[in-house]
Parts: structure tokens; C-alpha cells; sequence
């Protein structure tokens, strides 16, 4: 038995959910059929009753996933700060924000949750006991162009570790490892009207680490780019190759991962994000928790094709089981104690 | 991430008197990922061919009731869920004339976690029904 | 004896050399008479006779620092790839480049090479024979806002790793843990109009390490920041604070750092760069090198203030002192093999 | 770095007969913190009372003779050291009149590790001498 467990965000579905093509049971259903029996949500997105969920409500999503054999590992939070045109919402009020979500998680049997990466390190800090009584770990997600050494990122495994507590630490967003540019996003921006000449000057640079804006100043001035070629230079912001070696370093500060991906091609392989370097790093650190499907494919490629999420992630999970036996056999499958 | 499926086309209908209706309704839908609290909706801008109505005119109804979009700056107990029609509502005396118009929705959003705001559009060629 | 050396950098007195207050040898009698004996130079700055030095001119050179008791550590080149107007220098015209530089910095007796950052690591790897046959390591300067970790760095030790050479890899220049924003940036754009509340908002954001982007936004659009304010916000984009935590993992592919700097209180402490966490990095894992330090400080305070740049390296050199001495009795100073 | 060292203040004076002189000239220094060779720089523009000189009417003199800003792009053998002055003048009919001027100096470099031209400029209060 892997130590690596496989799972599906609700956000994969957002395409066929949003268009009422799938129901969460059809998303839940699917992820235990192909062995991701781990689900994710988020409840602002899959819980039209959010945030007044009766005891019923919860019974029925209970009942959902065990009908499908499939249970909860990580709950999506968000926090509006934002909720007043005029003022920021108080530090009591983000906490309460929090606490609730604890509190709510916590009802549905969920021991994970994805704090969003701008929610500040002391008010995490003061959520830090109900966590611990409710058992929920808090996890900041690590996203691009955020990096698991950011030193925004290390305030939050710094004060973790000044609190001494393991339910605080950090949720990494595997579009950290972009180690090649998704095909899907040039298509997109040549569709728009961006010359290849130019988006494949944008691919180079991208893959050979260039610093993104000297690529977004050769595009935008030395080369006249067009809207759509300089939208896509300035993508390069958002689309850095973090190393994947670092992993093992924080590996005890994170207990789920979201397993991003923009596009998995047809023999199953990822043309982006790293994950055959990610998962032999989780596997050769004996890291324990869930890989968690995030497709984010369907704004891609929504204006020229249907959308096919399952299919998607069905190839994603192909890919992990690959590459986990693979580092498995190179490493050995570490048991859990 | 959803602008191409915010205004549902068909939905398009005058609103009133038959014979002197006052505006039109449509159904959209909210483009992101998440549902949202309708305060956190700072705009709702509604242009029938080429020119934007004013802010005034519209209404907004998810189910509880129409709300000018000043009221919803303050209603914090409303929300506008994920991946559900709301009727959007134009006082625009007269109706759409028959025929094909171009109607488009901006949405303008206020996401906490980013430092500017979030905008969508859709724009649909739409007859009323 | 310390396993590290401290030097001085002439580019540390550009602002006295470029008025003709001092000379080379000033220079260089200065560092000496505070034990930076280690001398770094940029030939293009500091050898009029550039790039065409005669026997004479190295002998030259050679006995103005043993009249001191000094030595040379390190060389820092340029590489002039848009020496023509249309035309970028040709793969071959730039090893060639570089090959010069090593055989002079041979010739001057330096077995340092600070190599720019912008030098593509595939040209480096064709200069690596050259690099052996004279015994000059090439450092690729890891400058702020590039950190260890940055997948551009990367490229360069994957390459020095795949020649399996001794020859190849990075030279580290301290600008990259820069923890609190320096006070001389503020005071200038201040002098430019910025309000203080703005700059305070500014520097608030550098110490909390929120994305630069965020606090651009916040400047530019938000608050209607005026010209200095949006130029101080803009700062923050070459303003990152690297995790000193990395630099032991690092330490087999660097010989000499760019002890960058901008102003040093009379206290003789560092209020921006982090020399109090990395020196005990650096002892802690054994590393043996030159700090060699980069006084960057003249452009911030030329307006208002006489530069004294050889009172700002002189307390550099007594925070070195004091935080070699305070890590080597916590982790032992350990003997050179 | 150097902008406000670039203009050498005390050194204008005019050039050609005393009577009809024929321009000017000024020493002044590269604002970088090293050499470069001649073909990376880019301009050497001469601002006068506000009015920008000709480009053809500026010259470069490093020591090895006038040098026109075009035949500098080529000038691959030549460089500018670092903190060294040099002469620049400019061939303006008449030279400098009697009393104070505004003179500026912007240099714009070609230097290869930045994506964008570097550029420095100094404006002086000066007399010709
Ligand atoms: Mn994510
Ligand atoms: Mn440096």
C-alpha cells in the first residue's frame, strides 16, 4: 500500500459543473472509478447552502461518498477580507472567518484545509489553537509564482514552528513546477492572433529559465508584440520552474497536494509540470497524503473544443500510478509507522 | 475563465405590458469559480448595441427578490451561488424591439486575494422572446 | 585561522575612483590595513590598459600588492554580446571572450572568475576546458532578484554536475538576503517627493515580504503614488530575501561572495542585508572562500552626502569580525584539510 | 550612478578663432562603473538652453582624435576608460555667447547584460571660459 494517496478537486469539474453537466455525485463517482477516492472541495463552489449547512446536509454529503467507497481530504477555504466596499474586514473578523471554516470542515470529518496564500501569517497564528482542537490542518497554499522558499511562505513554516504546532504549515500547488510551457496556453494566444514566430521565441525563453521580464521587454518593445503576444510574454510571471529537490526539505509541513495540470496529452504524460521529478522526491522522502487533481485545463481550450475534465484527470492519474510504482521501485515503498 | 457561457441567450425576454413593456430580463450566470456574496458584485453593466444602460436600470434577482445594484453594495446576506442562472433585470422602457440585438454583460468583481479587480464579459446576439 | 578570508572589491570605491580621489593602490592599501586582503577587480574599471596588459603592467599590478601584503581573489568580467549594433556576438565570439578573461586573470595570478549572470550556462560548458587548463573557477554571480534556487542558477550547477568539473559554478552576491528594506533607499526617494506614509506602507510591505506586484499596485493605482513612490515601489521587484537556510547546500560550488552592501551603521551592524544569518550558514557548513566586499551605497546618498566608502567597508569588516568569531564559537572553526 | 559628475563645469570653452569661434567643447565622464568600448555608445546628446544640438554636430575625442557618434558605432578599438575624461565637442557656429548657460549631457549605452539602453544625464550651469 502506497503512502501516496490519490484524490480529485471538485475544481476539475468546474467546466461541466458550472455548466450543469456533471452534479458533485457524477465528479465523486468518477474519482472513486478510477481509484481517486479522495475529494476535495470547495465549499464556496460544490455547498450551495454554504456557509448554513444543517446536520442533513452534512449527512447527505456523508452518505454521497460512501455510497462511492470515496471520503473528504482537504477543504478549500477563501476568505474575503474584502466583504465591505470601504474597509477591510478587522483581524477578529478574519479569524472568525477561519474558525468557521475549522468549525465547518470539521463537521463534514475533513482534517485538511487550503488556506489562501495571501491570508497573513499572525491571524493564522491565532487560528492555530482551534485547528489543533478541531484537528484541521492548515495549510497555505504554495502557488505560483509563489515558491516553497519564498520567505512569504517561510513566515508561515517560521511561525509554525515557533508555535510548535502541526497543524499549521503550508499546501503546495504543483504549477510551482512548470518546467515546460503548456502547449495549451500558446495555442490559446496563437488562436488570439499571436505570430509563432513569436510564441515560439516566448517557448525558448521559457525553457531556458530566462527571467521573465527581460522575455516580456523583448516581446513588448524590441519586437512590437501584438496584445495577444504580449499577453503572453507576461504570462511568464506566473509560470516558474521551482525546484523540485526542495520538496523533502518541507515535506513535514504539508499533508495534501494539489496536483495541478493544464493539459495531460494522450500517452498519458504531463507537458508541463514536473511531476516526474516531483513524485520520486515524495516518494524517496516517505511523504504521506493525497495527490489532488486540480485540473485548470478548460479555460484553455473552452473557446475551440468541448471540454472532457474526466478524461483529463483519468490521464493524470494513469501518470501517477506509473510514476509512483516507478519511485517506488527505485526507492521502496516506505510503510507507514 | 467562464465569460462565454454568462448570458444564457435564450433567456432573453421583454418584461411588463406586452403591448408597453417596461425593460428586459435575461439569466446569467456568475463567471468564477466560486459563488460569492453579492456585495463583493460591484458592477453588473449591461450594453444593448454598443451602448452601456445606465448602472440605475438594472436589477438583480438570484431568487430572493430584485436589488438595485447599490442595495447589493450592502447585502451581505445574499449570495450569488456557483454555476446558478440569476435574472438580470433592465428597466429600459419599451422592451428590445424586435429583431436581433447585441447584448453584453460586464461583471465587475471584488476578489479578496487580488490586488485589482476582476472583470468578465460576454456578448451575445439576442432576440426577445 | 578562519576558513573565511576577508577581501574588498575596488568596485567598492567606484564613487572615490571615478572622482580621482583615490587610486588602485589607495585601494588597496586601505582593504590591507583592515585585513581585507583579499582583492577583487574588475579590470574593465580598474586596468586602464584593458583588455591589452603588457608583462610590465601584470608585474606591476603584482608588486603594488605585495607592497601591501595583499592578494588578489577574483576578476570580474563582462561580456560584451551587443558589441555591434545589429548583430549579437556569434556562440563562438563569446567563448572566445571569455577564454581571454581567463587566460588574463591567469596571467594576474586570480583563480576567481565572477562570470554575469546573463551568460548562457551552453557557452560557460565550452569554456570549461580553458576554465581547468588555467585553474580558474567561473562563478556565475547569483544576483538579487535571481536567488540559489532560481531555475536559471540551476541550469548552471546541472551543467557543472554533468562535466563533473571543479571549474564550474557560482558566485553568490549577498544583495540576495536583503531582510529589511535599506534605510538609504527610503531617505532617497524621500528626497524625490515620496511621502512618508507612503514609503512607511513600502517598507511595511518589504518586511512582511508580500509579492512586490501587490505593493506596486497598491502604490501605483491605489494610492496614486507619485513618480519617487511608484519608482521606491518598483524597488521592491530587486529587493527579494533568499532563504540563508540554502547556502550550505550550495557551499561545493562557490569560492567567493560579493559581500554586497549599502550602508552600515555606526554601530557597525547591517540594517537590509542578513550577514547575521548567513555567516553562521557559512561556518556551520565548513565553507572556505573570501568574503569580499561590494559597497553599493555611494548612488543612494552622492546627492546629499559625501561618500566615505572606506568608512562604510571599515565597518563591514568589524560585523565580519564579530560574526565570524560569534559562529565559530558556536559551531567550531573548522580546520582547512 | 555618476549622473551628476558627468559635465566637467570648469572645462567649457569655445572652439575655433577667438573672433568666430566655431563651436564648443567640454570634458566630460562616462556615467558607469567601467569602460566601455566606443560602438556601445549609442548617443551623445548635447542639450543646449534646452535645445537639443544635432547629433551630427557632436564629436568624441578620447585622445585618439575626433570621432563623429556615427563613425563610433564601428569605433570597435577605441574605449571610453572609467573616470576618465574626455573631450567632447560640438560644432556650433558662433560657440558659446557671453554668460550663463544650460548645458546638458545624455548619454545612452548599449550594455549587454540589460535587455533596455542604460541611460545618464547631467545639466550643468556653465560659463565658456
Ligand atoms: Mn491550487
Ligand atoms: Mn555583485
Amino acid at each position: 500500500m502506497s503512502k501516496i494517496h490519490r484524490g480529485v478537486s471538485l475544481y476539475s469539474f468546474q467546466e461541466e459543473l458550472f455548466l450543469g453537466r456533471m452534479t458533485v455525485e457524477d465528479c465523486i463517482a468518477f474519482g472513486a472509478s478510477i481509484g481517486a477516492k479522495g475529494i476535495e472541495i470547495l465549499p464556496e463552489q460544490n455547498m450551495p447552502e454554504f456557509p448554513h449547512l444543517s446536520d442533513a446536509d452534512v449527512a447527505r454529503w456523508q452518505d454521497m461518498l460512501a455510497r462511492h467507497g470515496a471520503h473528504f481530504t482537504c477543504y478549500d477555504m477563501f476568505l474575503d477580507t474584502k466583504l465591505r466596499k470601504d474597509s477591510l474586514m478587522s483581524d477578529d473578523e478574519q479569524v472568525e472567518s477561519i474558525v468557521r471554516d475549522i468549525k465547518l470542515a470539521s463537521r463534514l470529518g475533513i482534517r485538511n484545509m487550503r488556506v489562501l496564500v495571501f491570508v497573513r501569517p499572525d491571524i493564522l497564528a491565532r487560528c492555530v489553537p482551534f485547528a489543533e482542537q478541531y484537528d484541521v490542518h492548515l495549510g497555505v497554499e504554495v502557488h505560483a509564482p509563489w515558491h516553497l522558499e519564498h520567505a512569504w511562505i517561510l513566515r508561515t513554516i517560521d511561525e509554525a514552528d515557533r508555535l510548535n504546532t502541526r497543524h499549521l504549515g503550508i499546501l503546495p500547488d504543483m504549477g510551482i513546477f512548470m518546467k515546460h510551457y503548456p502547449p495549451a496556453f500558446r495555442a490559446r494566444f496563437e488562436r488570439q492572433g499571436a505570430r509563432p514566430e513569436v510564441t515560439q521565441f516566448i517557448v525558448d525563453s521559457h525553457e531556458d529559465k530566462i527571467m521573465a521580464e527581460y522575455t516580456i521587454y523583448e516581446v513588448a518593445v524590441k519586437m512590437g508584440g501584438n496584445k495577444a503576444e504580449v499577453a503572453m510574454a507576461e504570462s511568464l510571471r506566473h509560470a516558474p520552474y521551482a525546484n523540485p529537490k526542495r520538496i523533502g526539505d518541507y515535506a513535514p509541513y504539508f499533508r495534501h497536494i494539489q496536483a495541478k495540470f493544464y493539459e495531460m496529452d494522450e500517452d498519458c504524460t504531463d507537458p508541463s509540470i514536473a511531476y516526474d521529478e516531483v513524485i520520486p522526491e515524495l516518494v524517496k522522502c516517505g511523504w504521506e497524503g493525497t495527490l489532488s487533481s486540480e485540473y485548470e485545463g478548460n479555460r484553455w481550450i473552452q473557446d475551440v473544443h468541448e471540454v472532457d475534465s474526466r478524461e483529463q484527470v483519468r490521464r493524470q492519474h494513469v501518470m501517477f500510478e506509473r510514476l509512483i510504482s516507478q519511485a517506488e521501485a527505485k526507492f521502496g515503498a516506505k510503510e507507514t509507522v | 475563465m467562464f465569460d462565454k457561457y454568462l448570458i444564457d441567450g435564450a433567456s432573453v425576454r421583454n418584461v411588463g405590458p406586452a403591448d408597453a413593456p417596461t425593460g428586459f430580463a435575461f439569466e446569467a450566470k456568475l463567471g468564477y469559480y466560486r459563488g460569492l456574496v453579492l456585495s463583493m458584485i460591484e458592477e453588473l453593466a449591461v450594453t444593448l448595441d454598443g451602448t452601456e444602460l445606465p448602472r440605475e436600470a438594472v436589477l438583480f434577482d438570484e431568487g430572493l427578490g430584485p436589488i438595485s445594484l447599490d442595495a447589493m453594495e450592502t447585502a451581505y446576506d445574499r449570495r450569488w451561488a456557483f454555476g446558478t442562472p440569476a435574472t438580470i433585470i433592465v428597466n429600459h422602457p419599451g422592451g428590445l424591439p424586435a429583431g436581433e440585438h447585441k447584448l453584453a454583460l460586464r461583471q465587475k468583481l471584488r476578489v479578496s486575494y487580488l490586488p485589482f479587480p476582476a472583470f468578465n464579459t460576454d456578448e451575445k446576439t439576442v432576440k426577445a422572446a
